[in-house]
């Protein structure tokens, strides 16, 4: 399903981003993409949605050699793909329903069926009653309910989720976990990348581990 | 994607940036007012040097009793002979007097009509000059009944080169301010667009396609460019008639013309404007 | 805040928005390349028209043997004449061979001069027009040596009314231009500023002053106009010469007026767009 | 040095950011500021730094009533007090040096003490090797550290801490509570937004507790 074949990233200036990564997820894994700050966990989810491209190496994501995908064939990957962004992301002058609507309005879904999988997703996230808010008037931990609602509301086939609990408190934490499990069990792939080791020892995934963009552990 | 969206999220784009939209619609609407008021200026400029150019003319005074029919028929037979027109005595006489109306009582003082019967010559365009006068004058002057002829020699040259010199400028400047607005109007889209760049590069990430996102903008364009070329007219008539109610009493304009012509220009460049914008972005 | 923080903030305001300030630089140029060039015209309008009018005069022909030097002096003695020019027969035959030049030849078959002698009387820009004309023209008639004067009359008020048409559509042409283009500039600045309205807000919230986040927007104002009216002032100038050269041969244009002019305009609107604009967001 | 008194802040259409809140916060007392997502801690902090205003209440922040306080003089109070803000708020067209020397420049310091001061807490908190880089070309872990530094660079009066350590793992979480400590034992006064009530627990500092608004536990 996704599969890296020697990549590595080399940013401006020769800072090394990724460094020569290769692994393979099956179809309905779970993995959690761990390390420290700056590691290189974002770069990696960066290049499976092609937000950058590998300076070296292949990168196959669903059907797709990222390589010689054209550019016009980016959208109809991404819509594949559900990412919440470590930055959020939100688009600052729509609602939080607009933001979330917006991710189901770029694929052909039907109206009627649009609006009736946003109001559940919105409901399950506890996000109803915010809806007509805009990002500014969200607190952080809102925000990042409102990317990740963005995510599932797809029903994507990948689901890359960058620190999705960083700004959330125990509770939402667990809850949020537990989404994104129930999702995965539902057979869609989610890469998670997070710095809380405790949690992941606890989950007992598989897990890739990375340190100044090598991948160090691969269990 | 349904056009239904497309006009939704469109309409959506507008009101969401009102005041960025506000911005450059009235600085789009501005610009075509300057274009369509230059435009204004050049047709009637054009117009007034056509009604001069069309007052070129050759006068031929008759002898007392005089074939006028024949000698119309002569004349008509010459090249480059337009019209010719039968200008008796009498009627000449009612021009002047209308022409000096309030020296009328100077003309009391004839004690006969001191006019002589006249032919005015109307010539072809390529005529109008002094060689044409000349040769058609002198061919005149050789028929039988004609008295004497006058006409402008020199000086419709001299006129003619002041025409050419004037349209030629007027078009030069037509064309640099033609310019100036497509410009002013483009980049002030690109501004627009370029304050929402962080949005575009957000809905590229979500999966929007090129099309999801140009169509709402150039729907922007469109509507700017439409409402811009409206208020751009309505300027326009406004400067018309305080023009023609302070200044000069009659102006030339075609109220449809510039009607459209506002609002297509408006619609085109807006249009256009916001596609190039949007697709440096969506690269 | 020191002069120096305040410059180098200004010069890295420029430089890290440099696609968002040379997008505006080039509106704020071409709209002072609008407003200059409409100045050049309006100039040279100006120009061509009190040219005319100085050459509204009264020619007074004199009797063959006449005491110019007394006449002269009569005549200056007459309230609104300016100055009186004595031309001799062969000077006004003279004059006549140049402007005929080509056919000179015409004149040589007089055996004698034909022209009189006559004087030029210049009026006083007051008595320019039909009446003062005919009063002036009036009093020389009565002198001795004056066979005859000739004046244009009405058309003179003809043609004053036409001049008075055009200045004041001309005056109201640029009063429209000039709204407009301050209002481009203005809004443009804004645009500019509107792009960076995060970065401002993030700047408040670290505590600096309203003067040190307005004073680099200035700078960058004050070189937008700075450079956008030396822009101006080179297409001015292009455009000059190219209507010199193609046109009409002769042309009034004050080189350090329009320098001077367009960059004090350019600096007075970079500053002052820059300063409204960015008080909008210090609020 | 902060004090509320009977401070409520409502937000459009009614809804309740915080609700009567009164508390009081001596000089160089350390003070978390914890509770479940929405509960109004972000709003709190907002406040001190005159970025929301009261609906309702009095605050009196150093020796300024914030009410009455004019609006010129706001500047004044903001430069007495070191922000992290929870979006890290960095000045995007700007390189990490610069988003951190900002915090100096709108302050009077003299040129040589401000490159000293900006070197120190660069190399201090190890951002040196990123100084010329742009916020979008840095992890979140590292922007969030810019936001650190320019908070912490001014040697504040008052600091407010908001979620400082949410895309931090844990290593560096640590060192940054540190830091805040230190900075804390050094004479400035801290408050610090979390919802991570372990590490809360652990430190045995003073606590508010916010729930929907409302002051719940305050130790
Ligand atoms: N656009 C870019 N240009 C240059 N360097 C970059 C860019 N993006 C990331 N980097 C660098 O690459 C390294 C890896 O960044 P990445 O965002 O992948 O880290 P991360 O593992 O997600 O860290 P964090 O946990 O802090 O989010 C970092 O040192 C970062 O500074
Ligand atoms: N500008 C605003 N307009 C309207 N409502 C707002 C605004 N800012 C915050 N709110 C609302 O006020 C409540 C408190 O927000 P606040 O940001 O203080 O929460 P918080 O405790 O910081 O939460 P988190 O842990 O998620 O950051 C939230 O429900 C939020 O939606
Ligand atoms: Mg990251
Ligand atoms: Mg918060």
């Amino acid at each position: 399903m996704i599969s890296f074949n020697r990549v590595t990233k080399i940013y401006q200036k020769d800072w090394v981003g990724l460094k020569d990564i290769t692994f393979q997820i099956k179809q309905g894994e779970f993995i959690f993409v761990c390390g420290p700050t700056g590691a290189g966990k974002s770069t990696l989810l960066k290049l499976i949605y092609k937000d950058e491209d590998p300076t070296e190496g292949i990168i196959k994501v669903l059907d797709w050699n990222l390589g010689t995908l054209r550019k016009n064939n980016i959208p109809q990957l991404r819509r594949k793909i559900g990412v919440i962004f470590q930055d959020f992301k939100l688009l600052q002058d729509r609602t939080l329903e607009e933001n979330v609507a917006f991710a189901l309005e770029v694929t052909d879904i039907p109206p009627r069926d649009l609006r009736k999988k946003l109001m559940e997703t919105l409901t399950y996230l506890r996000l109803s009653h915010k809806r007509f808010s805009y990002p500014f008037q969200l607190s952080g931990g809102e925000q990042q309910k409102v990317a990740i609602a963005r995510a599932l509301v797809r029903d994507p086939y990948i689901l890359l989720a960058d620190e999705p609990t960083g700004n959330l408190d125990a509770k939402s934490s667990q809850e949020i976990m537990n989404t994104l499990f129930d999702i995965n069990y539902k057979g869609t792939t989610v890469l998670m990348a997070t710095h809380d080791l405790k949690l992941v020892k606890k989950m007992k995934k598989r897990m890739i581990y990375l340190e100044e963009g090598k991948l160090t552990t691969h269990n | 994607m349904s056009l239904q969206i497309s006009i939704r999220e469109g309409i959506k784009t507008i009101t969401r940036n009102g005041s960025l939209f506000f911005l450059s619609l009235l600085v789009v609407s501005i610009s075509l007012f300057l274009l369509s008021l230059f435009g204004l200026v050049t047709i009637n400029l054009y117009y007034s040097l056509r009604i001069l150019d069309e007052k070129i003319e050759i006068i031929a005074f008759l002898d007392e009793p005089a074939d006028i029919t024949t000698l119309k028929s002569n004349i008509l037979k010459i090249h480059g002979v337009r019209d010719v027109i039968y200008v008796s005595s009498d009627q000449a006489l009612k021009e002047l007097q209308r022409e000096l109306k309030e020296t009328e009582e100077v003309l009391s003082i004839f004690e006969e009509n001191p006019l002589p019967a006249s032919l005015r010559i109307k010539l072809d365009a390529d005529y109008r000059n002094a060689q044409g006068l000349e040769d058609i004058s002198g061919k005149i002057m050789l028929l039988r009944g004609v008295k004497e002829t006058i006409y402008g020699g020199e000086l419709v040259d001299q006129l003619k080169k002041i025409t050419k010199a004037i349209t030629a400028f007027d078009i030069g400047l037509l064309l640099i301010i033609v310019f100036s607005v497509i410009f002013v109007i483009f980049q002030t889209i690109k501004l627009t667009i370029f304050a929402r760049s962080r949005e575009i590069e957000i809905m590229k990430l979500v999966g929007a396609s090129a099309s999801f996102i140009a169509v709402p903008f150039a729907f922007e364009g469109f509507v700017q460019g439409f409402v811009g070329g409206l208020i751009a007219f309505v300027l326009t008539i406004i400067t018309y008639q305080i023009a023609v109610v302070y200044f000069f009493g009659e102006l030339y304009f075609h109220f449809w013309w510039f009607f459209f012509g506002d609002i297509a220009c408006g619609i085109i460049f807006g249009i256009i404007g916001s596609g190039v914008a949007v697709q440096r972005f969506l690269k």
